[in-house]
């Protein structure tokens, strides 16, 4: 098991019901734990339109998670 | 809608002393009362701090250097805002007006587009609900 | 160069209180220290007054007509300036940024291109001379 | 003989000596008005650079002139 931070902005702070979480996972990528987290707290958004961050920087989903990561998936921004 | 000749000074707040520049150019957008033909009521914008202070200054920096402009500032409100408050300022100084009017427009697209900041629309009918753009 | 996140109101001067009109761009042009290579230490500007008003105002009019816009103005400035000081200000609302970006820049190249104002240059070398665009 | 009143302005004006000047004409358009106004003055200009004002109205070089007429002939503008 991997543990990761997680922080949660708007919709998916909305969604989870809480703005961070340290979470224990098997799974291998961001694109896996998205998955995981999708169904846990039953977000709207699929896995094509979100981007995700690891350890404050843009990261692809591919990308593989390791202990200690600090993890935001971004729902499409909508600033300006 | 006016037109008029000043024989004074003419106060208009430009960025800084830089007297090669000769052009600033400056944009405001700001909440509006109706968005696809709803009624709006309040904004909500909300940022991952952290990298949208990153991301933004990246695209600040990449549009001195794409456009040879002199200077460029942009500020992003967050929180709840009310209806005709300024949602995001964008000043661009250059030596002459197309780099300016062209540096400014693609710094206020970029930002749209990178910048990880959410909004919030609330309705007249009580609704609310995040924007999810092409969504 | 800065990008900043502000939790409190932006202080930005917009037109109007129009709360249909989410985008205001705006317009500075001032005296620059350089023009095509020659070191400039001030500028005159002289307008014929009456013609330029109307002038100045069918521009403005037509912006608005032409682009959809809710709102513009167009101050310019005439007499002696000093280095620094703005020779010309332009400020547009409308409902999105691209009339607004649009009609500013268009307004402004119009303003240059149509209005009876000349400018008079005071170059460093003690020399002046009124300008002739494309002459 | 035709009696109008001329404005001069920037160059004109500098050339000129004077803003404006009440004059007694026999010249049949604008045109032949600024070929007389050019010799008298010295203007720099040449007839294809101007544009012309008659009665506080943009008006065509080819315009018959009449008594009473307040006209300006035009240098390139410059503002901005």
């Amino acid at each position: 098991m991997k543990h990761v931070n997680v922080r949660f902005f708007a919709a998916f702070r909305e969604a989870a019901g809480v703005s961070e979480a340290d979470i224990a996972t098997s799974a291998e990528t961001l694109a896996d734990l998205y998955g995981e987290l999708r169904l846990k707290y039953g977000f709207a958004l699929k896995e094509g339109q979100v981007k995700a961050s690891r350890n404050l920087q843009f990261a692809s989903l591919e990308e593989t998670i390791q202990s200690g990561d600090r993890i935001v998936f971004l729902p499409p921004v909508a600033g300006g | 809608m006016s037109f008029s000749l000043s024989p004074t000074a003419i106060d208009s707040p430009v960025l800084g002393g830089d007297l090669s520049a000769g052009a600033s150019v400056s944009f405001v957008g700001r909440v509006r009362n109706v968005n696809e033909g709803r009624s709006v009521t309040a904004l909500e914008y909300e940022a991952f701090d952290e990298l949208a202070a990153t991301e933004g200054m990246r695209i600040v920096e990449e549009a001195v250097r794409r456009f040879s402009i002199v200077h460029a500032c942009c500020r992003h409100r967050v929180g709840k805002l009310a209806l005709g408050e300024a949602a995001i300022h964008v000043e661009v100084l250059s030596g002459h007006r197309d780099e300016a009017f062209n540096a400014c427009r693609w710094i206020v697209d970029e930002v749209k587009a990178r910048v990880p900041i959410w909004k919030k629309e609330y309705y007249e009918d009580g609704v609310s609900e995040w924007l999810v753009p092409g969504g």
